[in-house]
């Protein structure tokens, strides 16, 4: 037997070529992920990865525990039934924006109600990546791609005010490039006892390359995200310690930090429903003078978690009824002998 | 006078509200415990509460009981419950020439005939007693309102137990013991006692009134059946599948997870199995069809008993998750209880029109085992076996029923639980490397199951690389594993028992091949047929997908190969692909089962011609 | 021709039987629905309604309208393509909490989120009556069904949330036995441009009898139902004027009308986003102290409306191409003669 | 020397950023403008950008051009450009025994062939020389860059040009004009001017190297081929698809709607139609298949042409979909551009193995008509067929493609506008009532649109009662039904053109029977043959469903029957089953299409035993 406190980020690693175009954001989170492994304290062999379909669904590939590699869409309700049949496995669902916005929109918002407890990632790099460039549900209204020669005419969703909408109990944004703010959000996702989802800015650098470059440029960063951190006010800017975010009237504004009373500052609350409302609708596109992009943990709640409701009825069933046995239910309420 | 008769067919109907199915399936019930064999049939509308007294919304039940072997609900029926005018005009044509009707006159007013679709005018009954039936009238509503008018409860309610007056008097007529029905009546209304005193009171009126009044110049008695001597109870198709795959999980030492989505009429699996948590199930209701064999799949992987079911449509939309599962190999029982299609069809019909659908219907070279169940009893064993294949296979099964057979009954010899067979999943040895897709010598690869260290592995649905798993698109590889998997199902040919002849002689003029629900029509038709001296037999497959190995020896033992079918001729197709025979179809595709001398007559005028 | 405003509801009702259960909640709506088609101003050939599966489903059948009785969930796609096609059209769906939110969920938000300009009246009756009573998504937690018989464990979607979350630009929730509120609603949702949700409250005496008893009895309904007029503060209680809501600190409260400030009273505006999400959320089960229930239009938007846009790339590609020659089509940009 | 050759078959393989298929697309493209008639196959790989340098990387297009009729790609290959190490170790298999190898050497050092897989110290061009092939060593990269020098632009924009030095050099060899290529340049380039004088230098650098350098001892000319007169273009079969379907649309005076999720190697026609819209077409890209038939079934009752397409796992999808629009019977055109299955299975490879489930693989009794191109140029005519028949006939049409045909392209001999012919949708008659299941003398009924005031009609999925379309679970309405529709689709046969044998003599030994794309290679093996004497004749379905009437007796005029096809055999079961013939099945499940000698060598392995 292994013990997962022994165990190496490259122990998660697999042998095989990791397929990715070079440069595409997915190296950086496998990265994340195989090294936060050996910190969850969960043995290898009960680590399970399920994806759907598209370049970032084949992750699972390349990790060293149990994985599965399924079809389009779909990684929500096969995670549901392996945890509703295995409380005791670590499982993480890998997606993409098409895969779990597109075609699999519906297992994930009924995942999200459910609150079985298992971890999203949810790589949004706002295109197809693996069919090779069509626009997705996240692409910014007006993009051009193969399929939408003249811009899309599609709304795109805002993923945290879905999320939020279906009664998500976790929700997190992260980016690619962020790797201390990604190992935070995975750790804290990893901890949260129902449905973590982790949408994380992904650069796709062949088909989209810079969509979230006002995130992760130097020269804009500071201007455009803002870090949440639990118990600590909203700020950004220069060493992100120079604007803030406060509310006024339920509506969001910013100013110079130092203009503003320290009771009026906003402070992040992560149990908060209402501000993460409030947070998931910071979402206008980067402009010189729009409201930052939040990054972290927007939302957790404690809530049932499905499989263990699933589980207490079957003992209540149990205690109630006596262990099924089998002669008696052959034989039925009324039967006769001949 | 008391006739000693060997078997009666009876039709309890009524409008919807009138609670005919209750008051057969207790009429079935207590002649199974009377010792009868049987065979049962209900049949309701569409609508969940169709408009009252109208024909679409007549609700019916037939139960046909004999002290020889039964097969099928019977074909024309002997005696007619009519409780309002409605059912007579529905089901008057399945009545025999000489047949009885018993009307509630009460519910045979004008507004009933206006209800029905009629003239005001017509008088129903005296034009049946003119066309040679018997016809009793008895005002079956006013008669409950007298023998309750004391009881406090309000007309509504009394009304509400008038079918126990009909139960009481049909038993009455068949000499069937009511004893049964009361002791359900005291479960039901455990925490009701007026409404248990209520019915308890109108059916021994019902039961008396039979007795006192005149009407009938018959009584009849239907003697216990020699049936093989074992313990017995009545079972419905679905209730028995459900029993089935709890039975197959213990068997198997696996947890047993059930995945659906309502449809009609599959059902009443997730409702039997979300039932029985003391066994260990698990069932989930998923948000669609997809999910629901999403997430069989996903508990398929993590190492339980995998079951998801539905019916044509749903189906339909399993059909891209399934070809993962074969590609998976990875064991999971999908349930078909078919209804009339196509597209929604008819849902409270049945038919046996997705034979093909099973067989062929994937994208790309996915064959998946079928068998299908061939009466309400036989869901048991069928469903058992579908999960051996499945586990001991390492495949996806399609287990094809349908609803005939899911809202039937009949008695079941029931067997002991020490008598059923284990069966053995393939585990991956402990402490060995493990290969994914490293087969033995009947092509099944080894079951590896997440928590077991040094087993970690991963699959998915791109073709794999022979042994490791690993992705591969090289063309010898794709071509080797296309045809492996083919092989590993065929293979399954060697691991079921073989084709037998159902009854009739070994070799012969006509041999009539059947599948599904058609067994207990085909079966009554050829033993009739085999009296008269006619050279027929009757082959039930049970596994349609791989055949049994001796399956063409039987096909041309025959001079002519019949093929009734409840659907445009499918499995004909696939018996003539395979040998090349002239195999003849028999379709029927209206909904409804063959009777049984639909089938003979078939085969007589096939011999003529 | 006919003229729309010559006609009476009567007109739009069909030869066939309708064959819901006697007393059903779907007789009111179709009553309501039929009675505003004559004021709509649209002829009753251009008129269409097109339902999936269920017992609201049967709907079609029985408006003398085009109409279509589709497949389980799928009416949101069907009539996307309708529309796109027929602007010309008024295309109504008619879908249940199942139909909808479960199966069709996806369709759904993806609906909502392109903003055809169609209406969706959704008969929420918190069951699965057609299949004969298991629980729906909007099923509340606990609920004993036959495929419940323990009780749920599915945390409900609440649909209102869900749209808004989805970014729907109009939500309404009305109860099938209010005629009047629901009169209001249906010529509101046609009225907007853009794609209209109406949640319609709809009692199944069969399988869920009283879900909305709460909402409709006379005894509880001032208490627990709140009726959003534009413009007009949030009142309830007796004669609809005894409580009010008042919005602190983005948490919704309730207190007698006379004991707070007018300038405190929350006046609803359909337009305003944040106050909708807070309507969205006063969603706790009844009880003799929980806020009322929300009734009317919650939330309304002007956004580009799908099939505008997608005409409107068809008109600017002409303008920029020309119209589109057969023949230069079938030759292409390098051709040879023999 | 120079020499003419009737044709040849060249290979552009390399690093997936090497830009082989552009090389290979543009020297197709000048060829076909030369007047040979041609055939291409691109082969990428899955990935978007495999790992650099890997043999799973190498992407390759392969073109057959010649002076006599083209068919296929081409077998053997003659000359093979291999960029990389990996370019010659994945196709160095597919090479004529003295096929010629151009090497870029520079592309064979110790790191290429690390990343190919091999022992650095392998020294692979000698080996090949030693093997019998003519290898020709260029230092292409090198040339390259110093042809470059100059230029200004870095590096590794430089060696992005080294294409145009392959380019050129086998348009020395081959004698081939360079100035449609020049042309290309300048328009791709047209606001890159930097860029656009690299790559014309280059190109002529490399052309100009051949002329110089004596390094080829043979030039090989391959004249014009004698096509029918006619203006052509070369094209690809998605694209011909997309034309097809516009070109009906027009011809129907319909509007044409397109619904779409993107798909391996369907997504091609979404992008296709989604330019068109000055064209009046609507592109939609649903949020999943479901969404995408749903809403085209919309749009066909809206009343326009409605089309959708996807491959496998996405036509799986669209399954329960498809039955409703059998149900409605509305025009509805349903493309497969098969790929290798089952499940996922091999995204960018080619399979016909989905035949099955068109035919058979929905709930309940649902024949939709299937039609399949053989060819890419012949995707126009049958995209245009599915319309005629869908439209004409009031039903969903399934046509059959595969990534072959998808990828593949040829020279088109293309239709004026106006010698297509009209399509006439069987519109309801204006102001007369409307019942929407009345039928004329071909069973089809007619289309109502909404707007057309007094035709109001309601339809569903659910079994609806003959001429009224009301609902009906009339169980003998429902058989009529059910034949009726059936009867209906058969009755297409009489509509379509009937079958032809398509070379070889009208009765004989062997007919080799084949559908879709197999149609290039079988069709040269049996010319070929045919050479040889020997009695074979090749029969090319484009009707699979129903079949052409006289299609049993084409059969009927041969010893033997042999049906190749790019799955486990799935047209041989229809053709066994419906006429009762020996068919023998030929197969290959490789992910590639056949080659003409394997069809030669199964035809005279079966003359011989
Ligand atoms: C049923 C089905 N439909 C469509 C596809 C084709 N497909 C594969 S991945 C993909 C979308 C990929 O986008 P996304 O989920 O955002 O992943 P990414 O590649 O961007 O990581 C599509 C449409 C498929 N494999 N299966
Ligand atoms: C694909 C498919 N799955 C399942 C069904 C069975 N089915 C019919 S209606 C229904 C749900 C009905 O609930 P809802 O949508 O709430 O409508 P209601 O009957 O309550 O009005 C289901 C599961 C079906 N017809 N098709
Ligand atoms: S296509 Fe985009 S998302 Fe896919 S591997 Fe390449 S860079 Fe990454
Ligand atoms: S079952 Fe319920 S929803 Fe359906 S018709 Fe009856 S009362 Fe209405
Ligand atoms: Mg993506
Ligand atoms: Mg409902």
């Amino acid at each position: 037997m292994e013990i997962a406190d022994l165990l190496k980020p490259k122990d998660f690693a697999t042998d095989q070529d990791v397929r990715w175009c070079p440069g595409c954001g997915d190296y950086s989170i496998l990265k994340q992920v195989q090294s936060i492994m050996p910190d969850l304290g969960v043995p290898r062999e009960n680590i399970v990865f399920i994806s759907g379909i598209g370049c970032s669904s084949r992750f699972p590939y390349y990790m060293n525990t149990f994985g599965m590699h399924s079809i389009h869409g779909r990684a929500a309700a096969i995670a549901s039934g392996l945890k509703m049949m295995r409380k005791d496995l670590s499982v993480w669902i890998i997606t993409g924006d098409g895969d779990s916005l597109s075609i699999g929109g519906n297992h994930l918002i009924h995942l999200l109600r459910r609150n079985l407890n298992v971890n999203i990632l949810l790589f949004n790099n706002e295109i197809y990546g693996l069919t090779k460039g069509q626009f997705s549900p996240t692409s910014e209204l007006g993009k051009t791609t193969k399929s939408s020669p003249w811009g899309t005419i599609d709304h795109p969703f805002n993923p945290a005010a879905l999320a939020l909408g279906a009664d998500a109990s976790f929700f997190a944004r992260g980016l690619d490039l962020d790797t201390k703010g990604l190992r935070d959000i995975l750790l804290r996702a990893h901890a949260h006892k129902g449905t973590s989802l982790v949408e994380i800015y992904q650069n796709c650098n062949v088909f989209n390359d810079g969509a979230f470059a006002p995130y992760s440029n130097k020269s804009t960063r500071q201007r455009s995200t803002l870090l949440l951190e639990e118990g600590k006010p909203l700020l950004y800017g220069e060493d992100a310690n120079k604007e803030a975010l406060y509310i006024k009237d339920m509506k969001v504004y910013s100013a110079p930090l130092e203009s503003i009373d320290a009771e009026d500052l906003w402070i992040h609350d992560s149990k908060d429903a209402m501000k993460a409302h409030l947070l998931s609708r910071l979402f206008d596109p980067y402009t010189e003078d729009s409201l930052p992009r939040p990054f972290g943990v927007f939302y957790q709640e404690d809530r049932l978690v499905y499989e263990e409701e699933m589980d207490k009825q079957l003992h209540t069933s149990i205690q109630s009824k006596g262990i099924g046995d089998l002669d008696s239910l052959l034989q039925g309420r009324n039967h006769w002998t001949i | 006078m008391n006739q000693t008769i060997e078997k009666a067919t009876v039709l309890f109907a009524g409008d919807s509200g009138d609670g005919m199915q209750l008051t057969g399936f207790q009429f079935s019930n207590t002649s199974a415990l009377h010792g009868n064999d049987l065979s049962t049939f209900p049949d309701f509308p569409a609508e969940i509460r169709a408009p009252i007294g109208t024909v679409a919304g007549v609700s019916g039940f037939k139960i046909n009981f004999g002290s020889v072997e039964i097969n099928t609900p019977g074909g024309k029926v002997d005696t007619l419950v009519a409780m309002n005018a409605a059912a007579l005009v529905k089901f008057q044509i399945d009545l025999k020439s000489n047949g009885m009707i018993i009307a509630n006159i009460n519910g045979f007013d004008k507004r009933n005939l206006r209800l029905a679709g009629l003239d005001e005018s017509r008088d129903l009954l005296s034009e049946a007693r003119d066309a040679g039936f018997h016809v009793v009238e008895i005002e079956i509503t006013k008669l409950t309102r007298e023998a309750l008018k004391d009881s406090g409860l309000s007309t509504k309610e009394q009304d509400r137990s008038k079918n126990m007056f009909t139960l009481g008097l049909v038993y009455w007529l068949y000499n069937r013991e009511i004893e049964p029905s009361l002791l359900f009546l005291k479960e039901k209304f455990k925490s009701k006692p007026d409404l248990l005193m209520a019915n308890t009171k109108v059916l021994k009126t019902g039961y008396h009134f039979g007795e006192t009044i005149e009407l009938f110049s018959n009584r009849y008695t239907v003697n216990k059946a020699s049936l093989p001597a074992g313990s017995y109870r009545n079972i419905a198709g679905n209730e028995a599948i459900a029993i089935g795959l709890i039975s197959a999980a213990a068997k198997a030492h696996l947890d047993l997870f059930y995945a659906g989505y309502p449809i009609t009429p599959a059902s009443d699996i997730l409702h039997e199995l979300a039932n029985r948590k003391n066994y260990g199930v698990r069932s989930f209701q998923a948000e669609d069809e997809i999910a629901a064999i999403g997430a069989a799949v996903g508990a398929s992987f993590a190492g339980s008993l995998a079951v998801t079911a539905s019916s044509g449509p749903g189906i339909a939309l399993k059909t891209e998750a399934l070809g993962l599962a074969f590609m998976l190999e990875t064991p999971l029982v999908v349930i078909n209880v078919q209804r009339g299609g196509p597209s929604t069809g008819l849902p409270t019909k049945t038919e046996q029109s997705d034979l093909l659908q099973a067989i062929y219907g994937r994208n790309g070279e996915a064959p998946i085992p079928v068998i299908a169940t061939r009466s309400p009893k036989d869901c048991f064993a069928v469903a058992f076996e579908a999960c051996r294949i499945a586990i001991e296979h390492m495949t996806p099964v399609i287990l094809l029923s349908d609803g005939y057979i899911a809202n039937g009954s009949e008695p079941w010899r029931f067997p002991k639980a020490s008598d059923l067979a284990a069966i053995h999943p393939n585990y991956a040895k402990m402490n060995e490397a493990y290969l994914p897709y490293e087969r033995d010598a009947r092509l099944v690869r080894s079951w590896a199951i997440p928590g077991t260290a040094g087993h970690e592995y991963r699959l998915g649905g791109l073709e794999k690389e022979d042994r490791t798993g690993n992705v591969s698109y090289e063309p010898e590889n794709h071509q080797k594993m296309v045809l492996t998997r083919a092989a590993k199902v065929n293979e399954i040919a060697h691991h079921i028992p073989p084709q037998e002849i159902d009854c009739g002689p070994e070799t012969g003029d006509v041999l009539i091949v059947g599948w599904g629900s058609t067994y207990g029509a085909i079966r009554t038709a050829v033993l009739n047929m085999n009296k008269q001296g006619i050279s027929v037999a009757h082959l039930h497959i049970r596994y349609l997908f791989p055949f049994p190995m001796n399956l063409e020896k039987h096909l041309r033992n025959f001079k002519t190969v019949i093929i009734p079918e409840l659907n445009n001729g499918q499995l004909v197709k696939i018996i003539r692909e395979k040998f090349l025979i002239n195999a003849i179809p028999l379709n029927k595709i209206k909904g409804l089962p063959f009777l049984s001398i639909e089938i003979e007559d078939a085969v007589k005028e096939q011999l003529k011609g």
